[in-house]
């Protein structure tokens, strides 16, 4: 191959390297380990990670997987591709994402879907600036406080850098869910956005019709946060509210058409994070970011989208679509600079809403909501422990103990339960507040051991 | 066949459900949703039979060579996904406190330092989840670097106009104006152009080095002077590292910042467009503003304030901790730029990286660079020697290289997308077309270290075939592919008549 | 291309072996090797490549409707492989201490009375490896029986002539002379030939029920009294229980001794030919002889002498087992026909039948049945009415049923295997062909329970055009097929001039 | 579907299974568990068997599996396909197999081989069926004590139905291999085959040359008993010995024909277990048994056998050959009952073997070797300890001790060790005797945990 090349040594093939930037080795990097050896060092370090029974959500949802989802994702087909840009070598891939596209917007209510962003929390940021482009005259943003605070700090380190404003909306301490009153205070202000959590961080479910309502009628978009999985049995955020949006809606072409199921009402966005559907826990990642939206929004939106069209012959394929969007065509005047997305989770997501279907989805989020039901009532019956909104939930609670939290969940890890998310260094002023999550996969026995040892760790 | 149309009206798949359907009473109706979501309706058998039969819909690494430039489509082990899937691994919740992961939070510590090592760079942040993310966090570092000391009227990033499209694409998500600069003729930055271009408003540079054009800028410590001396900091798009690895540290070249994509150099999978991982490294003066969090080890040389028990990375306080490894949060970086993601990153990606690295060692990452870098130049001389036009047969190929079908073009009519979707019918996946864009009908060819000779003259035979149909037979060529799932697609009516989603309708 | 021809001298894939070659001076040289065996010598992705390319060259049940009768080619749910495959239980050496698998060993115990309960037999040993070794067990303990009693005059076993092969086969290894009886027009077994065969040299029956022409032996009582009778035993080929799981229990109808296919109804996957899991179970008299090891639990109803420490099964002694479950031995099977496996048979498969018996439950076992025999029934029906012969129309179809093809070969030329070689062009893997060989040009088709009526629907129609193509293109039909990776294959040449190993010269 | 089959329930399928056979419900057998049921009952019953570090061998040993074998082996195309009866739609099966005989035959120095048995000890039971068939004369098989215990019982069930007689040859108390002086009282008489193990069941290396040699001057077959790993090292069966076989064996065809390399020497056949490549100990399965042997007895050889051939367009193909000596052909006539082998072992194998190739193969087998020797001498110098025989071993070797190895082992145990396996219920003799093995997995360290563990057992 030297010979080829006409070159003596592969050396030479460097010689437009300036030699005294020349590294020589490195030296902190230890010889290579053959597969056995880094198996042996993988299987060890995973050892020391023995997971604890868990009552965390906090945005991060156990939830059962099917075998199936894992053992078809990682087929080198799917696992081993690059980004569908040969459309004619990639039907595999495009047509999963289109299903996707198909699923997420059904079960979100929406016209439309992209094939994903990197993040809940990263795709809250995108569509607040989505939301500041649509708006065009405004670039604060609305967002209650029971909106998760990781979001709120993810979306903040993201947007602000383009002068964006995030104003905080308090909640009710009854409820557990946004201060209308405070919030109405907002009424006349000039805000492109509102976001509406849906259940929100406490695990509450706020009145997403009255928000959708309240921010269409004060001119913003609405933003729905939405928990995917929860929407096979909640109401979709594009059925939310029923006020009429009160200008049409920037972003170009499409708004005066008949639009299939055109909605003057519902949300404008919805987002969320993909990781009930079939993403692993995995210490936090990787994950993915939804994003759905009106279809007359479709040109503002971030990140890759799919489109069917038909081949040379007439045959129905798939292809990226609406390119000009993004940044390797559009450069400084993308939508976003997102280029690799969360693919592969997306194709584990796609394959896990097939194996539910619309019913097992429904039977998983309602079980969850049940477990989570009968934890909070179980607790409740703890004395000095008791649940700390009143408002409906879903699949997560907030418990208010009689001892610092941080004190209970040590207590409670010594027995092997990981207890819940202390709230007091977000919300120090629910004290010694819990958030609790049970899903589908706790069983009564499970629950009985929590609160046995939530009642030993209070003690 | 879309899942959909295998879908049958309340077929239901028992196996993956609770059998009972639970009581949701304590929700009121109000809040419910009426409609059915459109999900399948489908048995596991016929789920798994329609996504086994879609997967063999693509082409893959694991199925074809796959020469994609800019993408570094090498062989990833399979024992990284194998082990960075091990049931520990996936079964840890992000807020779980850190000595429930001192197995995880190792590996992450350690990936860090290699990383350290292999960019000659001060700190790491593994928390970007792409390259283009990473590319973020580096921005937004310059910018909460010059915040920091005051200095606001720097308001311009430079970018080259061979840079990726996500370059300037960040430069503007961080707030900065874009300005670009031209490349000479050998491929490397017009350093005149350059000089012109600096000023107090030079916020920094975005430099791709070895750059998208496949060649190594010579004149890197010039540009460096430049920038620097107009107070600017210099940013290293290494998304591709595979040609200097062990070769030459970003660091010792003067940058101050790097992102580097883990999916592509360090050989976890694309998995059909993510997900990556875009570690980002900074010299000293840029670690107060690392994104978070940051994995530490204790005794440290960092001084760890204690435990804060928030959030992310937060031993819950209390459990005082006795944890070896830790993340940083907030409270011991203050003048970070954040969070990027509501945990932390995409730690899978990250335990493939790692699990890679440690393969490699210092040896193994020398033969990467030494391999990629001779592959390119071979398959090079090949194509050259078929009469393909280089587009800078003077200079080394890097890791990749560009070949212009400009003079193909005017001769025969074939477009570089024709060789293109020609080479699908030869069972390759082509090169990438058409990017960078300053190269007219460019093709832009990245073999990898992981592929063979056998396989790139195999490569360059097919590539020799379609030289010869494009001038015997022109219209064959531009018919093709004939052997695929689909012929060419119609991408017009795609963007023109947006059909996005399945309606039943349309059953 | 076969991997040999990938194979390039001297490459290594460093990462699968020891980097440092070991001393191996302490063996004398005459006794090592002189010449390299001819293994491949490719990289890690070459043989990833070769072999994921080669797996698309498959037909398989997660890719297509596979109605081969008498193989049970149903969908294995994908978590009876992910949950057998658990590293624990993978890692678990045959001879470590009983507790050390506790684990494992309550899942063989429970699966051993789950299979006690589905056939009705009063115990179950699941140590053969496969359907035909099962058979061997079986008659090896009829064998075993007989001798007990100093009865050794009786060295026939009868097979019926629908029988599969592996009956008489197994007749013979087990050391007995086989007698076939006829199949009378309804597909039953002729009784008065079988009362003609029986007599003082009549060790026993092997029957399959339903048979292996799909239809259900009515006259199986009369057939226990004439063996019984004659002082011989009745042995159940229970390769398939798909079509009376849950409907009626080998035991209730007068069987001494039953094997069963873990493979085929306990749906773990045929793994293109194996392995399988062939479990036996018996009538009380023949408990003693049991193949080994069979699982005990403790405190339990069969006397356990204490462990013995011997080999495959003992708890070494010393650890006074604590154990709740453990092998039995021969010190507690002193009669047992022995060990039919180094250690104790294939483990791995009896997981993942035992997850897929757990998931099933009782309900799920009567649906198996209801399901399978619905399929089978409705296919048949379809069939009929496009015009194929079926071959015992007047019977219910089990869970299996024949179509001769004998009326559309004398009208049309068209065989059936002319009819099967053109299922594959239309996607279908073909059911099995001239088994049972007593019907002529015939087809085996079992749909499986797990197949949606939408998918027989569409197996009818491209019976239908294969019918209708028989009669108007009849050549094209003797073509088939044509989309597959070959054409039809010469067995005559194959067997005529061996190439069974691939030699270099060849390259 | 009822109606088209013209009945009005499903139950009428069923009629005509006599109304008093038919079951009631399966009563022992639970309501049907979902998937997240069964898995968390999978997952509790695996983590009550946490492995120990291991030091047992004795037929089964622990290998480095790489990654890439079970990745593939288990796409559902190998996975859920059946016996490639169909060639045209099971070309991928067949290759493999094709590939697997190639590889075999080529390591154990054989002509041909079959695509596989049950294991290596019924594989055994086959090989003396078929030496029986082929010398037609004799049913004795001549069995060295050094051959498996589990091997011998095995195959003692199996072929004593066809009045085989299996005659044990005793060993060398120092060599701890066959007792040649013993082996030559049987000169003369009559017996199908001698059984040659290696290495034998102590780890000890046979003088294969010298029995091969003596069991042709006597009229006998050789059948070779191999790790397939340690042929990458170790002398091939068909090269062993160097006497002619004295007369033409039988079997039909080919005897006269100038096969390539036909050898006048070696053993006829060569059997064993294929788990060192790439099966995963399981508690003992599924693994698989491969044969191989010479081209003159491939028709006597059990087992299925996949051939090359061309298509009708002269394109290359494989297919299944020689069925004529199957049971589904020649039924009670078949050189065996065998049907389903252990297809997708052999398939793991061949990915195994490929991925090691003959370089990686043979540096495992060496290291394995060394690790062996290394533990053997760290442990002789315990006081009390001594190693029992002088031959060269293979990768596992037997040790004295001065306390019951059972008593020993459990101690050994307490400190997380499986410390071998105990030979005094199959040979008293040797008193206190100890097999232990050690393969390329064990790291220096885990050899001196062993010795740490083994010298405290004893103390
Ligand atoms: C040079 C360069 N920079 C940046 C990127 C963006 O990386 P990512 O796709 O991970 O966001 C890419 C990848 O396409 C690239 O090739
Ligand atoms: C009726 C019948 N009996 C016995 C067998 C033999 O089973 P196995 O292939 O597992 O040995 C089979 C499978 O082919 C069968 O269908």
């Amino acid at each position: 191959m030297l010979a080829s090349i006409g070159v003596a040594e592969i050396d030479a093939l460097f010689d437009e390297i300036p030699a005294h930037l020349k590294s020589g080795s490195l030296t902190a990097l230890g010889a290579g380990l053959n597969e056995m050896q880094v198996a042996r060092l993988m299987r060890d370090c995973a050892a020391q990670d023995t997971p604890l029974l868990n009552f965390i959500g906090a945005g991060a949802y156990e939830h059962h997987i099917p075998a199936a989802v894992w053992e078809l994702t990682t087929r080198g087909e799917f696992y081993s591709a690059y980004t569908p840009y040969q459309a004619e070598a990639s039907q595999g891939t495009l047509q999963v994402l289109y299903e996707y596209q198909t699923m997420m917007a059904s079960l979100t209510g929406m016209d439309v879907s992209n094939a994903s962003l990197y993040d809940g929390a990263s795709g809250l940021a995108e569509a607040m600036l989505m939301a500041v482009r649509a708006h065009k005259t405004s670039r604060r943003i609305l967002v209650p406080a029971t909106v998760s605070p990781f979001y709120r700090s993810t979306a903040h380190s993201i947007v602000k850098l383009q002068d964006i404003e995030l104003v905080e909306i308090p909640y009710d301490r009854t409820t557990g869910t946004v201060d209308m009153a405070a919030l109405a205070q907002h009424a006349g202000s000039d805000f492109a956005a509102l976001v509406i959590p849906q259940p929100n961080f406490f695990g509450a479910l706020e009145d997403v019709d009255a928000l959708t309502n309240w921010a269409h009628a004060n001119g913003g978009l609405a933003i729905a946060l939405v928990n995917p999985l929860s929407l096979a049995l909640l109401k979709s955020a594009g059925t939310w509210g029923d006020c009429p949006h009160p200008t049409p809606l920037p972003g170009g072409e499409g708004t005066n058409e008949p639009l299939r199921g055109a909605k003057t009402f519902g949300a404008d966005i919805a987002v969320g994070d993909g990781q009930p559907l079939g993403a692993p826990l995995s210490s936090g990642g990787p994950y993915f970011g939804f994003m759905c939206c009106k279809q007359a929004l479709v040109r503002q939106m971030p990140g890759r989208i799919i489109g069917r069209t038909v081949d040379l012959d007439g045959k129905q394929g798939f292809t990226l679509t609406l390119q000009a969007r993004e940044q390797h065509i559009r450069r400084a005047k993308a939508t976003s600079n997102i280029c690799s997305n969360q693919g592969l989770m997306v194709t584990a997501a796609t394959i896990f809403m097939s194996l539910l279907g619309q019913d097992g989805l429904r039977r998983v989020a309602a079980a969850s909501h049940q477990n989570a039901q009968r934890l909070a009532e179980l607790a409740s019956g703890i004395a000095g422990v008791s649940v700390a909104f009143n408002a409906p939930t879903f699949h997560e609670t907030v418990l208010q103990l009689p001892k610092p939290a941080a004190e209970v969940l040590a207590n409670m890890a010594n027995t092997g339960i990981l207890g819940g998310y202390d709230l007091s260094a977000d919300y120090p002023e629910l004290g010694n507040a819990l958030l609790v999550c049970a899903t589908e996969t706790k069983t009564e026995e499970d629950l009985q051991q929590f609160v046995a040892a939530l009642q030993a760790a209070i003690a | 066949m879309l899942i959909f149309e295998r879908s049958h009206p309340s077929r239901r798949n028992a196996a993956q459900a609770p059998h009972a359907m639970a009581d949701v009473k304590s929700i009121p109706a109000a809040l419910l949703r009426q409609d059915a979501p459109l999900l399948p309706e489908a048995s596991e058998m016929d789920v798994v039979r329609h996504y086994t039969n879609l997967s063999q819909k693509n082409f893959s690494i694991d199925t074809h060579f796959y020469p994609l430039g800019s993408c570094t489509m090498k062989y990833n082990p399979r024992a990284c996904n194998t082990l960075a899937m091990l049931p520990n691994f996936l079964a840890r919740h992000p807020l779980a406190p850190a000595h429930t992961g001192q197995g995880v939070l190792a590996c992450l510590y350690d990936l860090q330092e290699i990383l350290k090592e292999v960019t000659g760079m001060a700190g790491v942040s593994l928390m970007p989840m792409a390259g283009a993310q990473g590319e973020f966090a580096g921005i937004a570092m310059i910018q909460a670097y010059h915040a920091s000391r005051g200095d606001t009227a720097r308001t311009e990033i430079i970018v080259p106009d061979a840079a990726h499209g996500t370059n300037p694409a960040t430069a503007v998500m961080c707030g900065y104006k874009v300005r670009e600069i031209p490349t000479n003729a050998d491929g490397d930055v017009d350093l005149d152009a350059l000089r012109a271009a600096v000023g107090p408003q030079t916020a920094g540079l975005m430099l791709t080095n070895p750059s998208t054009l496949g060649v190594f800028e010579t004149h890197i410590e010039d540009i460096k002077h430049i920038i620097h001396n107009a107070g600017g900091l210099l940013y290293y798009d290494g998304a591709n590292l595979n040609a200097i690895l062990g070769k030459v540290k970003p660091g010792d070249m003067g940058f101050d910042v790097i992102h580097s994509n883990l999916h592509k150099t360090f050989a976890t999978p694309h998995g059909g467009g993510g997900p990556g991982a875009g570690a980002v490294g900074v010299a000293a003066r840029l670690l107060p503003f690392l994104p978070l969090p940051v994995v530490a080890k204790s005794p440290s040389s960092v001084a760890l304030p204690s435990p804060t028990g928030r959030g992310v990375g937060g031993e819950g306080a209390g459990t005082e901790s006795t944890a070896e490894y830790r993340y940083l949060t907030e409270a011991d970086l203050p003048l970070s730029i954040g969070h990027l993601s509501a945990f932390t990153g995409n730690i899978g990606v990250l335990l493939r990286a790692y699990i890679y690295a440690k393969m490699l060692g210092a040896d193994g990452m020398h033969r990467v660079a030494e391999f990629a870098t001779l592959n390119a130049n071979y398959l090079m001389a090949e194509l050259q020697k078929v009469g393909y036009r280089i587009a800078f047969p003077q200079r080394r190929a890097s890791h990749e290289f560009i070949v212009s079908c400009k003079p193909l073009k005017d001769a025969t009519g074939i477009s570089a997308m024709d060789v293109a979707k020609r080479l699908l019918d030869k069972g390759y996946h082509p090169p990438t077309t058409y990017f960078p864009m300053l190269v007219p009908e460019c093709l832009l060819i990245e073999p990898t270290e992981t592929e063979s000779k056998e396989t790139l003259d195999a490569f360059v035979a097919a590539m020799k075939e379609i030289w010869d149909e494009a001038h015997a037979t022109p219209d064959l060529v531009k018919g093709a592919p004939y052997t695929m799932p689909v012929r060419r697609l119609d991408d017009v009516k795609a963007a023109r008549e947006l059909d996005l989603t399945w309606k039943v309708a349309q059953a």
